[in-house]
Protein backbone atom coordinates (compact mmCIF):
# COMPACT_ATOMS: atom_id res chain seq x y z
CA UNK A 1 0.00 0.00 0.00
CA UNK A 2 2.65 2.43 -0.19
CA UNK A 3 2.46 5.25 -2.59
CA UNK A 4 3.85 4.81 -6.19
CA UNK A 5 7.40 6.15 -6.58
CA UNK A 6 7.99 9.12 -9.57
CA UNK A 7 10.11 7.84 -12.87
CA UNK A 8 13.24 5.86 -11.87
CA UNK A 9 11.47 3.54 -9.28
CA UNK A 10 8.73 1.85 -9.33
CA UNK A 11 7.10 2.16 -13.07
CA UNK A 12 10.72 3.02 -14.88
CA UNK A 13 11.10 2.33 -17.39
CA UNK A 14 7.98 4.34 -18.27
CA UNK A 15 6.55 3.05 -21.45
CA UNK A 16 2.98 4.42 -23.32
CA UNK A 17 1.57 4.12 -26.76
CA UNK A 18 0.57 7.68 -28.67
CA UNK A 19 -1.33 7.81 -31.84
CA UNK A 20 1.30 8.96 -34.63
CA UNK A 21 -0.54 12.38 -35.74
CA UNK A 22 0.98 15.65 -35.19
CA UNK A 23 -2.04 16.81 -32.89
CA UNK A 24 -0.02 14.58 -30.31
CA UNK A 25 2.62 17.02 -30.42
CA UNK A 26 2.20 18.79 -28.42
CA UNK A 27 0.96 16.74 -25.61
CA UNK A 28 4.37 14.57 -26.16
CA UNK A 29 6.03 18.05 -26.01
CA UNK A 30 5.01 18.64 -22.44
CA UNK A 31 5.10 15.16 -21.21
CA UNK A 32 8.43 15.13 -22.42
CA UNK A 33 9.64 18.97 -20.69
CA UNK A 34 7.94 17.19 -17.97
CA UNK A 35 9.99 13.98 -17.67
CA UNK A 36 12.97 16.04 -17.76
CA UNK A 37 11.96 18.35 -15.14
CA UNK A 38 11.47 15.72 -13.07
CA UNK A 39 14.82 14.28 -13.54
CA UNK A 40 16.88 17.19 -12.39
CA UNK A 41 17.40 19.05 -15.40
CA UNK A 42 16.65 22.62 -15.80
CA UNK A 43 13.68 24.28 -17.65
CA UNK A 44 15.76 25.34 -20.45
CA UNK A 45 17.20 22.09 -20.67
CA UNK A 46 13.90 20.39 -20.49
CA UNK A 47 12.68 22.37 -23.28
CA UNK A 48 15.44 21.52 -25.31
CA UNK A 49 14.68 17.52 -24.53
CA UNK A 50 10.99 18.31 -25.45
CA UNK A 51 12.01 19.97 -29.05
CA UNK A 52 14.22 17.32 -29.74
CA UNK A 53 11.45 14.67 -28.80
CA UNK A 54 9.10 16.21 -31.03
CA UNK A 55 11.21 16.16 -34.01
CA UNK A 56 11.40 12.43 -33.80
CA UNK A 57 7.90 12.13 -33.10
CA UNK A 58 7.45 14.41 -36.53
CA UNK A 59 9.74 12.12 -38.54
CA UNK A 60 7.87 9.13 -37.38
CA UNK A 61 4.55 10.97 -38.42
CA UNK A 62 5.41 12.22 -41.79
CA UNK A 63 8.26 10.09 -42.76
CA UNK A 64 8.42 6.57 -41.50
CA UNK A 65 4.62 6.36 -41.51
CA UNK A 66 4.73 8.63 -44.79
CA UNK A 67 1.06 10.70 -42.98
CA UNK A 68 -1.18 7.99 -43.11
CA UNK A 69 -3.75 7.91 -39.92
CA UNK A 70 -3.32 5.01 -37.57
CA UNK A 71 0.18 3.97 -36.50
CA UNK A 72 1.20 4.32 -33.10
CA UNK A 73 4.29 5.40 -31.91
CA UNK A 74 5.67 3.52 -28.45
CA UNK A 75 7.31 6.62 -26.28
CA UNK A 76 9.55 5.76 -23.38
CA UNK A 77 11.50 7.54 -21.07
CA UNK A 78 14.59 5.73 -19.56
CA UNK A 79 16.56 7.96 -17.05
CA UNK A 80 19.96 5.88 -16.54
CA UNK A 81 22.56 7.30 -13.76
CA UNK A 82 24.45 9.91 -16.28
CA UNK A 83 22.02 10.40 -19.09
CA UNK A 84 17.68 10.63 -19.93
CA UNK A 85 17.71 8.44 -22.46
CA UNK A 86 14.22 8.66 -24.59
CA UNK A 87 13.11 6.14 -27.35
CA UNK A 88 10.06 6.72 -29.80
CA UNK A 89 9.71 2.86 -31.63
CA UNK A 90 7.69 2.71 -34.77
CA UNK A 91 6.89 0.26 -37.70
CA UNK A 92 7.41 2.22 -40.44
CA UNK A 93 10.10 2.73 -42.93
CA UNK A 94 13.51 3.35 -41.60
CA UNK A 95 15.63 6.20 -42.70
CA UNK A 96 17.73 5.79 -45.63
CA UNK A 97 20.67 7.36 -44.09
CA UNK A 98 20.85 10.54 -41.46
CA UNK A 99 22.24 13.85 -42.59
CA UNK A 100 25.29 15.19 -41.21
CA UNK A 101 24.73 18.51 -41.15
CA UNK A 102 22.80 21.30 -43.61
CA UNK A 103 23.42 23.59 -46.02
CA UNK A 104 20.86 26.43 -45.05
CA UNK A 105 21.91 28.78 -47.30
CA UNK A 106 21.77 26.45 -50.31
CA UNK A 107 17.95 24.78 -48.80
CA UNK A 108 16.97 28.79 -48.77
CA UNK A 109 17.90 29.61 -52.47
CA UNK A 110 16.02 25.74 -53.33
CA UNK A 111 13.14 27.30 -51.75
CA UNK A 112 13.40 24.11 -49.48
CA UNK A 113 10.57 24.33 -46.05
CA UNK A 114 11.99 21.16 -44.48
CA UNK A 115 15.40 19.12 -44.11
CA UNK A 116 15.88 20.53 -40.47
CA UNK A 117 14.45 17.98 -38.32
CA UNK A 118 17.16 15.64 -37.70
CA UNK A 119 19.86 18.32 -37.97
CA UNK A 120 18.26 19.77 -34.75
CA UNK A 121 17.62 16.45 -32.91
CA UNK A 122 21.68 15.94 -33.44
CA UNK A 123 22.13 19.36 -31.93
CA UNK A 124 19.91 19.64 -29.01
CA UNK A 125 20.59 16.29 -27.45
CA UNK A 126 24.13 14.01 -27.05
CA UNK A 127 23.54 11.03 -28.93
CA UNK A 128 20.78 10.73 -31.74
CA UNK A 129 20.85 7.17 -33.64
CA UNK A 130 18.36 5.28 -35.46
CA UNK A 131 17.67 1.73 -35.08
CA UNK A 132 15.95 -1.06 -36.16
CA UNK A 133 16.19 -3.83 -33.34
CA UNK A 134 13.80 -5.96 -35.05
CA UNK A 135 12.50 -6.51 -38.85
CA UNK A 136 9.71 -3.90 -39.54
CA UNK A 137 10.21 -1.73 -35.87
CA UNK A 138 12.51 1.10 -35.91
CA UNK A 139 13.63 3.38 -33.05
CA UNK A 140 14.48 6.71 -32.22
CA UNK A 141 17.10 6.86 -29.60
CA UNK A 142 17.87 10.26 -28.29
CA UNK A 143 20.33 10.38 -25.35
CA UNK A 144 21.18 14.29 -23.43
CA UNK A 145 23.31 13.51 -20.50
CA UNK A 146 22.77 14.92 -17.05
CA UNK A 147 24.49 18.03 -15.84
CA UNK A 148 28.42 17.62 -15.02
CA UNK A 149 28.39 14.16 -16.65
CA UNK A 150 31.14 13.94 -18.90
CA UNK A 151 31.17 10.80 -21.28
CA UNK A 152 34.10 9.11 -22.06
CA UNK A 153 35.90 10.00 -25.03
CA UNK A 154 35.52 8.10 -28.11
CA UNK B 1 -2.03 30.80 -23.86
CA UNK B 2 -3.70 28.58 -26.96
CA UNK B 3 -1.26 26.57 -29.11
CA UNK B 4 -0.53 29.45 -31.79
CA UNK B 5 -2.18 32.61 -33.09
CA UNK B 6 -0.37 34.63 -35.62
CA UNK B 7 -0.83 38.39 -35.65
CA UNK B 8 0.02 41.15 -38.05
CA UNK B 9 0.73 44.63 -37.72
CA UNK B 10 2.01 46.72 -39.89
CA UNK B 11 4.85 49.63 -38.93
CA UNK B 12 5.17 52.03 -42.07
CA UNK B 13 6.29 49.74 -45.09
CA UNK B 14 7.26 47.29 -42.95
CA UNK B 15 4.74 44.27 -41.68
CA UNK B 16 5.22 42.59 -38.10
CA UNK B 17 3.86 39.02 -37.87
CA UNK B 18 3.64 38.05 -34.31
CA UNK B 19 2.71 34.71 -33.37
CA UNK B 20 2.10 33.27 -29.93
CA UNK B 21 2.27 30.00 -28.58
CA UNK B 22 4.20 27.11 -30.53
CA UNK B 23 5.09 26.27 -33.70
CA UNK B 24 5.70 22.67 -34.77
CA UNK B 25 4.66 20.70 -37.64
CA UNK B 26 1.01 20.83 -36.41
CA UNK B 27 0.56 24.12 -35.77
CA UNK B 28 3.49 25.47 -38.83
CA UNK B 29 0.28 25.93 -41.25
CA UNK B 30 -0.93 28.45 -39.28
CA UNK B 31 2.53 30.65 -39.34
CA UNK B 32 3.24 29.55 -43.23
CA UNK B 33 0.22 30.59 -44.22
CA UNK B 34 0.19 34.38 -43.36
CA UNK B 35 4.25 33.86 -44.80
CA UNK B 36 2.98 33.22 -47.61
CA UNK B 37 0.21 35.64 -48.08
CA UNK B 38 2.65 38.41 -47.43
CA UNK B 39 5.38 37.63 -50.38
CA UNK B 40 2.71 36.48 -52.57
CA UNK B 41 1.06 39.81 -51.90
CA UNK B 42 4.41 41.83 -52.16
CA UNK B 43 4.43 42.77 -48.39
CA UNK B 44 8.42 40.86 -48.46
CA UNK B 45 9.55 43.50 -45.52
CA UNK B 46 9.05 41.37 -42.24
CA UNK B 47 9.67 41.14 -39.35
CA UNK B 48 8.62 38.12 -36.97
CA UNK B 49 8.73 38.99 -33.50
CA UNK B 50 9.48 36.08 -31.34
CA UNK B 51 8.00 37.65 -27.94
CA UNK B 52 5.44 35.63 -27.53
CA UNK B 53 6.42 32.33 -29.02
CA UNK B 54 7.79 29.67 -26.09
CA UNK B 55 9.50 27.50 -28.76
CA UNK B 56 9.83 26.88 -32.10
CA UNK B 57 10.41 23.63 -33.50
CA UNK B 58 12.27 22.79 -37.00
CA UNK B 59 9.22 23.32 -38.99
CA UNK B 60 8.86 26.92 -37.80
CA UNK B 61 12.27 27.68 -38.79
CA UNK B 62 12.10 25.42 -42.03
CA UNK B 63 8.55 27.72 -43.05
CA UNK B 64 11.37 31.32 -42.93
CA UNK B 65 13.92 29.68 -44.36
CA UNK B 66 11.40 28.43 -47.41
CA UNK B 67 10.62 32.17 -47.82
CA UNK B 68 13.07 34.50 -47.03
CA UNK B 69 15.07 33.66 -51.02
CA UNK B 70 11.28 35.24 -52.40
CA UNK B 71 11.08 38.27 -49.77
CA UNK B 72 15.40 39.01 -50.86
CA UNK B 73 14.36 38.75 -54.58
CA UNK B 74 11.24 40.62 -54.26
CA UNK B 75 13.31 43.81 -52.36
CA UNK B 76 12.09 42.41 -49.24
CA UNK B 77 13.79 40.57 -46.35
CA UNK B 78 12.82 38.37 -43.50
CA UNK B 79 13.92 39.06 -40.53
CA UNK B 80 13.30 38.06 -36.64
CA UNK B 81 13.34 40.03 -33.44
CA UNK B 82 13.01 39.90 -29.82
CA UNK B 83 13.87 35.61 -29.62
CA UNK B 84 13.70 34.65 -26.41
CA UNK B 85 15.39 30.91 -24.14
CA UNK B 86 14.56 28.31 -25.78
CA UNK B 87 13.86 29.88 -29.71
CA UNK B 88 16.71 31.91 -29.70
CA UNK B 89 18.92 28.76 -28.41
CA UNK B 90 17.19 26.98 -31.22
CA UNK B 91 17.68 29.60 -33.95
CA UNK B 92 21.64 29.64 -33.04
CA UNK B 93 22.11 25.74 -32.95
CA UNK B 94 20.29 25.82 -36.78
CA UNK B 95 23.07 28.18 -37.83
CA UNK B 96 20.22 30.54 -38.33
CA UNK B 97 21.83 33.85 -37.55
CA UNK B 98 24.35 33.39 -40.60
CA UNK B 99 20.92 32.86 -42.81
CA UNK B 100 18.69 35.40 -41.39
CA UNK B 101 19.60 38.39 -39.00
CA UNK B 102 18.46 39.32 -36.01
CA UNK B 103 17.78 42.19 -33.79
CA UNK B 104 17.02 42.68 -29.69
CA UNK B 105 13.80 44.81 -30.31
CA UNK B 106 10.77 44.63 -32.57
CA UNK B 107 11.57 48.65 -32.91
CA UNK B 108 15.50 47.59 -34.09
CA UNK B 109 14.14 45.32 -36.90
CA UNK B 110 11.52 47.73 -38.24
CA UNK B 111 14.27 50.53 -38.85
CA UNK B 112 16.68 48.09 -40.01
CA UNK B 113 14.55 48.25 -43.26
CA UNK B 114 14.84 52.24 -43.16
CA UNK B 115 17.52 52.32 -45.51
CA UNK B 116 16.31 50.84 -48.72
CA UNK C 1 17.73 34.91 -23.22
CA UNK C 2 16.76 34.04 -19.86
CA UNK C 3 15.36 30.39 -19.75
CA UNK C 4 12.20 29.79 -19.93
CA UNK C 5 10.65 28.67 -16.11
CA UNK C 6 8.82 25.96 -14.92
CA UNK C 7 4.77 25.72 -15.01
CA UNK C 8 3.59 28.07 -12.63
CA UNK C 9 5.53 31.75 -14.06
CA UNK C 10 5.94 32.77 -17.49
CA UNK C 11 3.97 29.90 -19.50
CA UNK C 12 0.98 29.45 -16.91
CA UNK C 13 -1.67 28.79 -17.86
CA UNK C 14 -0.12 25.81 -19.65
CA UNK C 15 -3.42 25.12 -22.78
CA UNK C 16 -2.75 22.49 -24.95
CA UNK C 17 -5.16 21.09 -27.78
CA UNK C 18 -5.36 17.17 -27.53
CA UNK C 19 -7.36 14.81 -30.13
CA UNK C 20 -10.75 13.72 -28.57
CA UNK C 21 -9.74 9.86 -28.53
CA UNK C 22 -9.38 7.06 -25.61
CA UNK C 23 -5.89 6.30 -27.69
CA UNK C 24 -4.89 9.75 -25.86
CA UNK C 25 -5.67 9.14 -22.64
CA UNK C 26 -2.49 7.75 -21.35
CA UNK C 27 -0.94 10.17 -22.44
CA UNK C 28 -2.69 13.03 -21.25
CA UNK C 29 -2.23 10.86 -17.74
CA UNK C 30 1.37 11.03 -17.83
CA UNK C 31 1.67 14.83 -18.43
CA UNK C 32 -1.00 15.45 -15.80
CA UNK C 33 0.66 12.93 -13.43
CA UNK C 34 4.12 15.14 -13.97
CA UNK C 35 2.36 18.57 -13.90
CA UNK C 36 1.29 17.49 -10.52
CA UNK C 37 4.52 16.12 -9.60
CA UNK C 38 6.14 19.20 -10.34
CA UNK C 39 3.69 21.44 -8.53
CA UNK C 40 4.80 19.62 -5.31
CA UNK C 41 2.00 16.82 -5.01
CA UNK C 42 3.01 13.54 -3.17
CA UNK C 43 3.40 10.35 -6.00
CA UNK C 44 0.28 9.27 -4.79
CA UNK C 45 -1.12 12.41 -5.00
CA UNK C 46 -0.37 12.79 -8.49
CA UNK C 47 -1.62 9.75 -9.25
CA UNK C 48 -4.84 10.42 -7.93
CA UNK C 49 -4.97 13.67 -10.14
CA UNK C 50 -4.19 11.87 -13.22
CA UNK C 51 -6.98 9.32 -12.99
CA UNK C 52 -9.38 11.91 -12.51
CA UNK C 53 -7.99 14.22 -15.40
CA UNK C 54 -8.44 10.55 -17.04
CA UNK C 55 -11.72 10.04 -16.14
CA UNK C 56 -13.15 14.09 -17.16
CA UNK C 57 -10.89 13.23 -20.89
CA UNK C 58 -12.88 9.66 -21.08
CA UNK C 59 -16.49 11.68 -20.20
CA UNK C 60 -15.80 13.99 -23.22
CA UNK C 61 -14.52 11.38 -25.83
CA UNK C 62 -17.21 8.96 -24.63
CA UNK C 63 -20.19 10.84 -23.61
CA UNK C 64 -19.61 14.76 -24.70
CA UNK C 65 -18.38 13.68 -28.41
CA UNK C 66 -20.26 9.94 -27.75
CA UNK C 67 -17.20 7.99 -29.54
CA UNK C 68 -17.26 10.82 -32.58
CA UNK C 69 -13.57 11.39 -34.32
CA UNK C 70 -11.82 14.51 -35.62
CA UNK C 71 -12.75 16.82 -32.02
CA UNK C 72 -10.62 18.25 -29.51
CA UNK C 73 -10.33 18.77 -26.41
CA UNK C 74 -8.26 21.62 -24.98
CA UNK C 75 -6.56 20.93 -21.84
CA UNK C 76 -5.41 23.50 -19.13
CA UNK C 77 -3.45 23.06 -15.74
CA UNK C 78 -3.70 26.17 -13.91
CA UNK C 79 -1.60 26.04 -10.61
CA UNK C 80 -2.76 28.40 -7.88
CA UNK C 81 -1.51 29.14 -4.53
CA UNK C 82 -4.25 26.84 -2.69
CA UNK C 83 -5.40 24.46 -5.30
CA UNK C 84 -4.18 22.54 -8.57
CA UNK C 85 -7.05 23.79 -11.10
CA UNK C 86 -7.60 21.25 -14.23
CA UNK C 87 -9.91 22.48 -16.92
CA UNK C 88 -11.05 19.96 -19.82
CA UNK C 89 -12.54 22.19 -22.34
CA UNK C 90 -14.89 20.78 -25.29
CA UNK C 91 -17.70 21.58 -27.83
CA UNK C 92 -19.68 18.81 -27.11
CA UNK C 93 -22.61 17.57 -24.80
CA UNK C 94 -22.93 18.97 -21.66
CA UNK C 95 -24.33 16.26 -18.68
CA UNK C 96 -27.84 17.11 -17.91
CA UNK C 97 -26.93 16.62 -14.52
CA UNK C 98 -24.17 14.69 -11.94
CA UNK C 99 -24.82 11.82 -10.28
CA UNK C 100 -24.52 12.36 -6.56
CA UNK C 101 -23.20 9.19 -5.40
CA UNK C 102 -23.47 5.38 -6.94
CA UNK C 103 -25.46 2.22 -5.47
CA UNK C 104 -22.66 -0.36 -6.79
CA UNK C 105 -24.45 -3.51 -5.63
CA UNK C 106 -27.37 -2.43 -8.05
CA UNK C 107 -25.39 -1.21 -11.05
CA UNK C 108 -23.85 -5.05 -10.19
CA UNK C 109 -27.00 -6.43 -10.29
CA UNK C 110 -28.00 -4.77 -13.53
CA UNK C 111 -24.79 -5.98 -14.91
CA UNK C 112 -23.86 -2.78 -15.59
CA UNK C 113 -20.20 -2.11 -16.66
CA UNK C 114 -20.16 1.89 -16.27
CA UNK C 115 -21.58 4.98 -14.28
CA UNK C 116 -18.50 5.32 -12.23
CA UNK C 117 -16.86 7.92 -13.88
CA UNK C 118 -17.71 11.15 -12.59
CA UNK C 119 -18.02 9.64 -9.31
CA UNK C 120 -14.63 8.72 -9.16
CA UNK C 121 -13.61 12.42 -10.54
CA UNK C 122 -15.11 13.63 -7.15
CA UNK C 123 -13.79 11.03 -5.06
CA UNK C 124 -10.28 11.64 -6.10
CA UNK C 125 -10.34 16.03 -6.17
CA UNK C 126 -12.01 18.30 -3.89
CA UNK C 127 -13.52 20.69 -6.26
CA UNK C 128 -15.45 18.99 -9.97
CA UNK C 129 -18.02 20.87 -11.96
CA UNK C 130 -18.71 20.89 -15.56
CA UNK C 131 -19.62 24.36 -16.77
CA UNK C 132 -21.15 25.87 -19.60
CA UNK C 133 -19.05 28.81 -20.14
CA UNK C 134 -20.47 29.64 -24.14
CA UNK C 135 -22.91 28.28 -26.37
CA UNK C 136 -21.78 24.80 -27.43
CA UNK C 137 -18.80 24.71 -24.83
CA UNK C 138 -18.45 22.68 -22.22
CA UNK C 139 -15.98 22.36 -19.78
CA UNK C 140 -14.86 20.13 -16.31
CA UNK C 141 -13.29 21.86 -13.59
CA UNK C 142 -11.12 20.05 -11.61
CA UNK C 143 -9.53 21.20 -8.10
CA UNK C 144 -7.17 19.43 -6.10
CA UNK C 145 -5.94 21.43 -2.96
CA UNK C 146 -2.51 21.32 -2.01
CA UNK C 147 -1.36 19.85 1.32
CA UNK C 148 -2.35 21.43 4.10
CA UNK C 149 -4.72 23.88 2.35
CA UNK C 150 -7.46 24.03 4.47
CA UNK C 151 -10.73 25.26 2.27
CA UNK C 152 -12.97 27.91 3.73
CA UNK C 153 -16.25 26.18 5.70
CA UNK C 154 -19.07 26.19 2.86
CA UNK D 1 5.62 -1.82 -18.80
CA UNK D 2 3.34 -1.51 -22.08
CA UNK D 3 0.24 0.02 -21.69
CA UNK D 4 -1.61 -3.55 -20.70
CA UNK D 5 -0.87 -7.09 -21.42
CA UNK D 6 -3.54 -9.91 -19.35
CA UNK D 7 -1.93 -12.98 -18.50
CA UNK D 8 -4.64 -15.97 -17.19
CA UNK D 9 -2.91 -18.91 -14.98
CA UNK D 10 -4.74 -22.03 -13.67
CA UNK D 11 -4.42 -23.11 -9.76
CA UNK D 12 -6.83 -25.81 -8.98
CA UNK D 13 -10.15 -24.41 -9.80
CA UNK D 14 -9.23 -21.10 -9.94
CA UNK D 15 -7.82 -19.20 -12.70
CA UNK D 16 -5.78 -15.83 -12.04
CA UNK D 17 -5.50 -12.81 -14.37
CA UNK D 18 -2.82 -10.91 -13.59
CA UNK D 19 -2.66 -7.87 -16.22
CA UNK D 20 0.16 -5.93 -16.61
CA UNK D 21 0.09 -2.13 -16.96
CA UNK D 22 -2.71 -0.14 -16.59
CA UNK D 23 -6.25 0.02 -17.03
CA UNK D 24 -8.66 2.71 -18.52
CA UNK D 25 -11.03 3.16 -21.16
CA UNK D 26 -8.37 2.34 -23.87
CA UNK D 27 -7.12 -0.35 -22.77
CA UNK D 28 -10.12 -2.31 -20.71
CA UNK D 29 -11.08 -4.11 -23.97
CA UNK D 30 -8.44 -5.97 -23.81
CA UNK D 31 -9.23 -6.64 -19.99
CA UNK D 32 -12.55 -7.31 -20.26
CA UNK D 33 -12.58 -9.49 -23.03
CA UNK D 34 -10.63 -12.16 -20.47
CA UNK D 35 -12.79 -11.48 -18.38
CA UNK D 36 -15.49 -12.29 -20.39
CA UNK D 37 -14.09 -15.29 -21.79
CA UNK D 38 -13.73 -17.09 -19.04
CA UNK D 39 -16.85 -16.53 -17.38
CA UNK D 40 -18.93 -16.92 -20.40
CA UNK D 41 -16.51 -20.25 -20.67
CA UNK D 42 -17.77 -21.04 -16.91
CA UNK D 43 -14.56 -20.50 -15.68
CA UNK D 44 -15.96 -18.42 -12.45
CA UNK D 45 -13.72 -18.69 -10.15
CA UNK D 46 -11.69 -15.47 -10.63
CA UNK D 47 -9.08 -14.10 -8.72
CA UNK D 48 -7.51 -10.97 -10.35
CA UNK D 49 -3.91 -10.12 -9.03
CA UNK D 50 -3.28 -6.20 -9.02
CA UNK D 51 0.17 -6.67 -8.35
CA UNK D 52 1.72 -5.37 -11.53
CA UNK D 53 -0.79 -2.58 -12.37
CA UNK D 54 0.39 1.18 -12.08
CA UNK D 55 -3.36 2.88 -11.64
CA UNK D 56 -7.15 1.28 -13.05
CA UNK D 57 -9.71 3.90 -13.98
CA UNK D 58 -13.32 3.92 -13.38
CA UNK D 59 -13.16 1.42 -17.00
CA UNK D 60 -11.95 -1.09 -15.32
CA UNK D 61 -13.83 -1.63 -11.99
CA UNK D 62 -16.76 -1.22 -14.39
CA UNK D 63 -15.62 -4.55 -16.07
CA UNK D 64 -15.28 -6.36 -13.12
CA UNK D 65 -18.69 -4.75 -11.83
CA UNK D 66 -20.15 -6.05 -15.04
CA UNK D 67 -19.15 -9.41 -14.58
CA UNK D 68 -19.11 -10.53 -10.40
CA UNK D 69 -22.65 -11.22 -10.60
CA UNK D 70 -22.56 -13.47 -13.34
CA UNK D 71 -19.72 -15.08 -11.85
CA UNK D 72 -21.43 -15.69 -8.80
CA UNK D 73 -24.59 -16.69 -10.77
CA UNK D 74 -22.56 -19.81 -11.70
CA UNK D 75 -21.80 -20.69 -8.53
CA UNK D 76 -18.06 -18.64 -8.39
CA UNK D 77 -17.00 -15.01 -7.53
CA UNK D 78 -14.59 -12.48 -9.46
CA UNK D 79 -11.80 -11.72 -5.96
CA UNK D 80 -9.09 -9.56 -5.78
CA UNK D 81 -5.49 -9.70 -4.43
CA UNK D 82 -2.23 -7.65 -4.22
CA UNK D 83 -3.47 -4.26 -4.21
CA UNK D 84 -1.13 -1.29 -4.04
CA UNK D 85 -1.09 2.15 -4.54
CA UNK D 86 -3.49 3.80 -6.25
CA UNK D 87 -5.38 0.84 -7.73
CA UNK D 88 -6.16 -0.15 -3.66
CA UNK D 89 -6.86 3.56 -2.88
CA UNK D 90 -9.04 3.88 -6.18
CA UNK D 91 -10.77 0.58 -4.70
CA UNK D 92 -11.47 1.70 -1.49
CA UNK D 93 -12.54 5.64 -2.69
CA UNK D 94 -14.83 3.77 -4.87
CA UNK D 95 -16.62 1.70 -2.38
CA UNK D 96 -15.71 -1.87 -3.72
CA UNK D 97 -14.49 -2.96 -0.34
CA UNK D 98 -18.57 -3.76 0.05
CA UNK D 99 -18.98 -5.31 -3.54
CA UNK D 100 -15.92 -7.02 -3.82
CA UNK D 101 -13.48 -9.37 -1.38
CA UNK D 102 -9.99 -8.71 -1.89
CA UNK D 103 -7.13 -10.40 0.18
CA UNK D 104 -3.05 -9.17 0.80
CA UNK D 105 -1.86 -11.80 -1.66
CA UNK D 106 -3.02 -14.19 -4.89
CA UNK D 107 -2.25 -17.32 -2.74
CA UNK D 108 -4.74 -16.41 0.47
CA UNK D 109 -7.11 -15.37 -2.49
CA UNK D 110 -6.73 -18.87 -4.26
CA UNK D 111 -7.46 -20.58 -0.70
CA UNK D 112 -10.37 -18.63 -0.20
CA UNK D 113 -12.12 -20.78 -3.03
CA UNK D 114 -11.43 -23.70 -1.06
CA UNK D 115 -14.55 -23.97 1.12
CA UNK D 116 -16.74 -24.13 -1.78
N1 LIG E 1 12.14 7.74 -40.94
C1 LIG E 1 12.41 8.04 -42.24
N2 LIG E 1 11.98 7.23 -43.23
C2 LIG E 1 12.25 7.53 -44.51
N3 LIG E 1 12.92 8.63 -44.92
C3 LIG E 1 13.36 9.47 -43.97
C4 LIG E 1 13.13 9.21 -42.60
N4 LIG E 1 13.67 10.23 -41.91
C5 LIG E 1 14.20 11.07 -42.78
N5 LIG E 1 14.03 10.63 -44.05
C6 LIG E 1 14.48 11.35 -45.25
O1 LIG E 1 15.48 12.29 -44.88
C7 LIG E 1 15.07 13.62 -45.19
C8 LIG E 1 15.49 14.60 -44.12
O2 LIG E 1 14.84 14.28 -42.91
P1 LIG E 1 14.69 15.40 -41.80
O3 LIG E 1 16.01 15.93 -41.40
O4 LIG E 1 13.86 14.84 -40.70
O5 LIG E 1 13.91 16.55 -42.57
P2 LIG E 1 12.49 17.16 -42.28
O6 LIG E 1 12.67 18.03 -41.09
O7 LIG E 1 12.13 17.90 -43.50
O8 LIG E 1 11.58 16.02 -42.03
C9 LIG E 1 13.57 13.56 -45.35
O9 LIG E 1 13.09 14.53 -46.24
C10 LIG E 1 13.37 12.14 -45.88
O10 LIG E 1 13.51 12.11 -47.26
N1 LIG F 1 -20.75 15.03 -20.95
C1 LIG F 1 -21.89 14.31 -20.95
N2 LIG F 1 -22.80 14.48 -21.93
C2 LIG F 1 -23.93 13.76 -21.94
N3 LIG F 1 -24.23 12.83 -21.03
C3 LIG F 1 -23.38 12.60 -20.02
C4 LIG F 1 -22.16 13.33 -19.94
N4 LIG F 1 -21.49 12.89 -18.86
C5 LIG F 1 -22.24 11.95 -18.29
N5 LIG F 1 -23.37 11.76 -18.97
C6 LIG F 1 -24.41 10.77 -18.62
O1 LIG F 1 -24.22 10.37 -17.26
C7 LIG F 1 -23.96 8.96 -17.17
C8 LIG F 1 -22.93 8.69 -16.09
O2 LIG F 1 -21.70 9.27 -16.46
P1 LIG F 1 -20.36 8.71 -15.84
O3 LIG F 1 -20.41 8.79 -14.35
O4 LIG F 1 -19.23 9.44 -16.46
O5 LIG F 1 -20.39 7.16 -16.22
P2 LIG F 1 -19.38 6.38 -17.16
O6 LIG F 1 -18.19 6.18 -16.29
O7 LIG F 1 -20.09 5.14 -17.49
O8 LIG F 1 -19.12 7.23 -18.32
C9 LIG F 1 -23.51 8.55 -18.53
O9 LIG F 1 -23.81 7.21 -18.78
C10 LIG F 1 -24.27 9.50 -19.44
O10 LIG F 1 -25.54 9.01 -19.71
Amino acid sequence: MEGIEPLGTERAPLEIDVPATCECLSLVHEATRRAALAEGFDPSAADEIAVAVGEAMTNVVEHAYRGEPGHAVRLRFLPGPDALRIELEHRGAAPASLPTGVDLGRLARERRRGGLGVHLMRRLMDHVVHEEPAAGVGCWVLERNRAGFRPPES
Amino acid sequence: MPDLQVATRRAAEVVVVEPTGFINAHTVAEFEGVLNALVEAGDVRIVISGAHLSYVASAGFGAIMGLIEEARAGGGDIRVAALTGTVAHIFRVLGFDRLCRTFETEEEAILSFGGH
